[in-house]
């Protein structure tokens, strides 16, 4: 087995004497080359928080040598806005607005796991048909999320087309949502014990219709940037975790199936409608930004797939089970996650039997991805950077929560 | 023709004399409210790290010294096929250029086969 | 004439042309991609945002300039204008048509490309004066793109050379009259023995021009803006301005060497003659298109990679290239004589 | 998923740790004294049961202390444990980098937020706010008030 | 502003010109490409898709601030947050503008109570438009920029109105 201490070795490294915001750093290092009297100085760049490409407010510290990256600090805050805390004055059913704000692209995930949680805690039983429209709006929220990704990451390479060409997808798909829930991005929708309201009538022949286009979209999109060798120069063997590293930083999701291992929590630790319904579980097998690449892009045709089945199999009944109105969980403590399009998005709740959590915590995909940047970024070149954390497709909301 | 060169001559004194012409228009025309933070280098928003200028990578020297000699050579070539097609020359000027080439072709693959083409 | 008011009359054609382009390509790149994108771009300053770029101007005109503490002051203001006149002395050798260009130089397409070479020097000294990390990682590598790709442009056009036997441009372009078997344009395009040559070109000029995808030196998502980060203003809209010009003068070098100029095929010389310019301008301008057309759908290379096409590739294909051409000409000058 | 807990039990008191097996809602839960703790992550990590994932840390001001969760995962053998261990407040928490690599951010971010030193940390510092910030997760440290926030 | 240096500021020159050169500026309101949380997908991105292309009046993105013209505030701002915010706005040249961009960046929104949070850009950077939302729609955020050409228009006609009442 091997130690992490082999796997970690750039931690610190431009850590020597310590700096904080606005504070120069021990700054240019000179580092002999071989060359009597000829030496290189590194240069110390700061990316971010103002940097097109660190998707929000991301600060990269960056030791380069030439266009070599030597070492980076990853210094995060710029978004911490105090989720975990602001919870404990919250009621339980309003927890989800603060997790809409979390992961703000992919929020229905995070609504999710506070629902998930707090049935568990209270031991409720959901109807049926409240699970399967869980599941379908979650994978219309998967498309939608993995959808900016590609167009960022299209962004990254220099290619504008691909992030307009996304963009008009994501437009349908959360047109869609919106018709369902009431609102673009902060949704709101799913709830402890259910979903807020009842599909509207006539939804499932535009979901139809938009499950049928995207899959002819995702074709081409694929074939736009996947299919160009620019693009596959520029991904294939950059950024590879490999099973090893993705273990010892935690990773899960996209970034963690891409390193080799299968582990998800739709299939793992089944919850909702993902038991009743069919769907591959894409996995990589070097761990390098093409494989991240290729098992988000099938990821989002699992996704289509999936929405498909839920309309198709949406049962009837109740959408919402019957719950008091201000809900108050026994004492105790729980834990449930859901399987969000960067990772496990868990919710770890301390209850203390009245009606706020005593401590909620918000356990991010994105937060363990971070970590595991200053360990791969060093040896890569300047723009590979961008690449990498493209690929590894962090959501600052989540990180600084 | 030497009203030509004399044109040349005209754009460069011209073309300069539009950028400062421009550049002195604008600042009449813009305001100026100078401030210590505004003269700060723009760094992503943070305050800069360190200075810009220092010694930087070697390998960029080792190419711009390949490319001067190549450069030279590139335009010695254009005399020669300006008269390339004049058919006294012959097949002796093809030959000619084998070994001009020739040497230019050696002075690459040592330096590939030295490595100062590889970009790290 | 007075010859010094001829001579001026001839510069300030040239600069409203530059200028013109300028406005034009920047509306044409705007509208060009936003259709590509499924959008439509301007619309709402003149018909159709006719006048976007314009107003663009306008307002750079009245922005305040800030110069950055700590800046190298003198090559900082001069950066703007080393990129700018060499790009505008490259309008110098242009052959609009028949008897309409500016100058016609002897030394015309070896005049164009060192003037087009000249820019990156200006790229490199406002990266370098900028005091900004960004700016000069942009200009660094604007000079190594442009050192590794200066080599292959240049040999990419000796085979025309060869063939035409003179560097005047104007000459060039009349080399290419009349018609091979009765049918074919004397193009150079239309020999196949040109195709490599042309390629070689394309692709050396774009690297040249700093344009997708091997537009490294001002990538936006790596660099924030490149070598520009910390020009506003004047400054920035010249450079800008600067950008654009040098995209129409390599796609006139292209039309000039390669598509007969201002020529078309099948039409007798006379009947073209009172259109030519207006035949020159919409061949380059489908160049510029075509330009656009790359940027709007590719990725971008990464300067390694880059580089190594450059050394390792196009400069050892180039040199063959010459080789390959002067014999293959001279056989067919034994044989047949083909060119005379 | 829950593992058998008299099984690592034994496994932890075999290699000198004292645990105490709760079992809660939330799952099965060893408590170990501090000073334990990194040694008890680490048993279970090298030993048969394979946890090699930690996959979640937090910190809970519990009203007399600091109570520290590790969530660990085992792939192999499809289990999850917790490992719960507590410490006073201000006190020095041992960071646990060296067997789990995930908790260098997390260990910040806790002694950040409730106001713990760290020992054994190669950054140990300061992740999310600038200086002079209160530990905002302590109980202690309140939320503005509405009156502070119509002023604004 | 500017020729007022030379012919003052009432004078007729300075203000005409003015006007012309308002009409360039509201026309062409070049944003800092800044987002900072969830508004940034909406009021960035969104924005410049395919659905409603904000490039139709001109407003266009440019990644230094050197060379823009409006910077949206999309987004909590923090306290750590603050100082580069400040700095970016500073960095800007004259004229420019402040857009906040959704409830957070106005007041404080959902997070206005956690000590951490700014309550509003307006305590740091000097604010024209507010675009209330949590996140606001595109269109509001189009809606916002149509307001501040509105408030460019306004300057000169304000100009305008001091000279004929001074005279």
């Amino acid at each position: 087995m091997t130690d992490p201490r082999d796997i970690v070795s750039g931690v610190g490294m431009l850590s020597e004497g310590t700096h904080f915001v606005g504070e120069p750093p021990a700054g240019i290092r000179r580092v002999p080359t071989g060359v009597d009297g000829l030496s290189t100085e590194h240069l110390v760049i700061n990316m971010g928080p103002q940097h097109p490409s660190t998707h929000g407010v991301l600060r990269l510290l960056i030791e380069v040598d030439g266009e070599e990256v030597v070492a980076v600090e990853v210094t995060l805050g710029y978004l911490h806005r105090g989720i975990e805390k602001l919870a404990e004055h919250r009621r339980y059913d309003q927890l989800g607005t603060l997790m809409d704000r979390g992961d703000y692209v992919s929020g229905m995930h995070g609504e999710q796991a506070v629902a998930l949680a707090v049935e568990r805690l209270m031991e409720i039983e959901i109807p049926r048909k409240a699970a399967w429209i869980r599941t379908m709006v979650a994978e219309l929220t998967r498309i939608a999320s993995h959808l900016v990704w590609f167009g960022t990451f299209g962004l990254d390479t220099g290619a504008m087309g691909q992030f307009l060409y996304a963009m008009r997808d994501r437009e349908a798909a959360v047109e869609i949502l919106e018709a369902i829930s009431g609102a673009r991005m902060m949704f709101n929708y799913i709830r402890p014990g259910g979903v807020v309201d009842d599909l509207p009538a006539g939804i499932d022949q535009k979901i139809l219709a938009f499950c049928d286009g995207f899959e002819t979209y995702l074709d081409e999109h694929h074939a736009l940037l996947g299919g160009n060798e620019i693009f596959q120069g520029r991904v294939r063997g950059i950024g590879v975790i490999d099973r090893d590293t993705a273990l010892a930083f935690a990773l899960t999701g996209p970034n963690l199936r891409a390193s080799g291992l299968g582990f998800d929590l739709r299939r793992d630790r089944p919850y909702d409608a993902y038991p009743e319904l069919e769907f591959d579980i894409p996995v990589g097998t070097t761990g390098d930004s093409w494989d991240r690449y290729m098992v988000r892009m099938e990821e989002m045709r699992q996704a289509n797939r999936m929405v498909r089945q839920c309309i198709e199999g949406m049962p009837d009944g109740d959408f919402k089970a019957k719950v008091p109105r201000v809900l108050r969980p026994p004492e105790g403590e729980i834990y449930a996650a859901t399987e969000s399009s960067r990772g496990e998005t868990g919710v770890h709740i301390v209850s203390d039997g009245s009606d706020t959590p005593y401590r909620f915590h918000y356990r991010s995909g994105s937060l363990h991805a971070m970590q595991a940047l200053e360990e791969i970024l060093p040896g890569h070149l300047l723009a590979d950077v961008v690449m990498i954390v493209g690929s590894t497709d962090v959501m600052l909301g989540e990180v600084d929560r | 023709m030497n009203l030509d060169y004399a044109i040349l001559a005209g754009f460069v004194v011209l073309g300069a004399l539009f950028v400062g012409a421009t550049v002195g228009v604008s600042n009449v025309l813009s305001p100026s409210k100078p401030s210590e933070r505004k003269a700060q280098i723009y760094e992503c928003g943070s305050d800069p790290v360190g200075p810009p200028w220092v010694q930087f990578r070697i390998g960029y020297y080792v190419y711009a010294l390949l490319f001067v000699v190549f450069d030279i050579e590139t335009v010695f070539l254009y005399p020669w096929a300006v008269i390339f097609s004049d058919p006294d020359l012959g097949i002796v000027i093809v030959l000619e250029m084998f070994v001009f080439v020739g040497v230019l072709v050696l002075g690459l693959l040592y330096a590939w086969k030295e490595g100062a083409l590889t970009w790290r | 004439m007075n010859p010094v008011l001829v001579v001026l009359l001839r510069i300030l054609a040239a600069l409203g042309l530059m200028l013109a382009n300028g406005v034009v390509l920047i509306y044409m790149l705007r509208k060009v991609l936003g259709h590509m994108h499924l959008r439509l771009g301007p619309m709402h300053v003149g018909p159709h945002g006719i006048l976007q770029t314009t107003m663009d101007v306008l307002k750079l005109l009245t922005k305040e300039d800030i110069t950055p503490r700590g800046v190298d002051r003198a090559l900082y203001f001069i950066a703007p204008a080393a990129v700018f006149v060499p790009s505008f002395a490259a309008y110098a050798a242009i052959p609009f048509s028949d008897s309409w260009s500016i100058t016609s130089l002897d030394t015309g397409l070896l005049f164009t490309l060192a003037a087009l070479s000249l820019v990156p020097i200006g790229i490199l000294m406002a990266g370098w004066a900028s005091a900004n990390k960004w700016s000069l990682l942009g200009g660094m590598r604007a000079a190594a793109q442009q050192i590794a790709y200066e080599v292959p442009l240049l040999l990419s056009l000796l085979p025309v050379v060869m063939f035409a036997g003179t560097l005047n441009l104007g000459d060039i372009v009349r080399a290419q009259s009349g018609l091979w078997f009765g049918f074919v344009p004397r193009w150079f395009i239309a020999f196949p023995l040109f195709w490599p040559a042309f390629l070689l070109f394309v692709i050396a000029s774009l690297v040249e021009l700093n344009q997708t995808p091997f537009d490294m030196s001002e990538a936006e998502s790596e660099l924030v803006a490149g070598f520009a980060s910390e020009y506003s203003a004047m400054k920035f809209g010249l450079i800008f301005l600067s950008e654009f010009s040098n995209q129409f003068i390599v796609s006139a070098l292209g039309v000039t060497l390669f598509f007969g100029g201002w020529m078309i095929p099948w039409v007798p010389e006379s009947v073209v003659a009172p259109i030519a310019p207006v035949v020159f301008m919409l061949k380059v301008y489908t160049g510029i298109f075509v330009m656009m057309w790359i940027r709007g759908t590719f990725p971008r290379v990464r300067i390694d990679q880059l580089m190594q096409l450059g050394w390792k590739w196009l400069i050892p294909a180039s040199l063959a290239l010459i080789l390959v051409t002067g014999v293959v000409l001279k056989v067919a000058q034994a044989t047949q004589g083909v060119t005379g | 998923m829950r593992p058998d807990p008299t099984a690592i039990s034994s496994l932890l008191s075999s290699a000198g740790v004292d645990a105490e097996v709760e079992g809660t809602t939330l799952g099965t839960v060893f408590r170990v004294a501090l000073v334990d703790a990194l040694a008890a992550l680490i048993v279970l990590r090298e030993g048969g049961h394979d946890f090699r994932m930690l996959a979640d840390m937090l910190g809970t001001d519990t009203g007399d202390g600091i109570e520290i969760t590790y969530h660990l995962r085992s792939f192999s053998r499809d289990e999850e444990v917790y490992v719960k261990t507590s410490l006073a407040y201000d006190g020095e928490l041992p960071s646990v980098w060296t067997a789990f690599p995930s908790a260098l951010m997390p260990e910040r971010e806790i002694a950040e937020l409730l106001g713990l030193t760290l020992a054994g940390h190669p950054n140990p510092r300061r992740l999310f706010t600038t200086d002079g910030i209160d530990p905002l997760l302590r109980k202690r440290v309140p939320i503005r008030t509405l009156e502070e926030v119509r002023d604004r | 502003m500017a020729i007022d240096r030379l012919t003052g500021e009432h004078s007729l020159a300075f203000i005409r010109s003015e006007q012309l050169f308002d009409y360039a500026r509201r026309n062409s309101l070049w944003y800092m490409a800044f987002g900072i949380a969830c508004c940034a997908i909406e009021g960035l991105m969104s924005a410049s898709g395919p659905r409603f292309d904000f490039d139709r009046m001109g407003v266009f993105f440019r990644a230094s601030p050197r060379q823009a013209d409006v910077m949206i505030v999309a987004g909590t701002v923090n306290k750590k947050m603050a100082e580069t915010v400040a700095l970016l706005y500073d960095q800007m040249p004259e004229p420019k503008w402040v857009v906040a961009m959704g409830a957070c960046a106005s007041t404080g929104g959902p997070f206005r109570e956690y000590p951490n949070v700014v309550l509003g850009v307006d305590k740091i950077v000097p604010v024209d438009v507010y675009i209330p939302g949590c996140p606001p729609r595109p269109e509001s955020v189009q809606y916002g920029f149509i307001q501040l050409q509105e408030k460019i228009k306004q300057q000169t006609e304000e100009r305008l109105a001091a000279r004929s009442h001074s005279d």
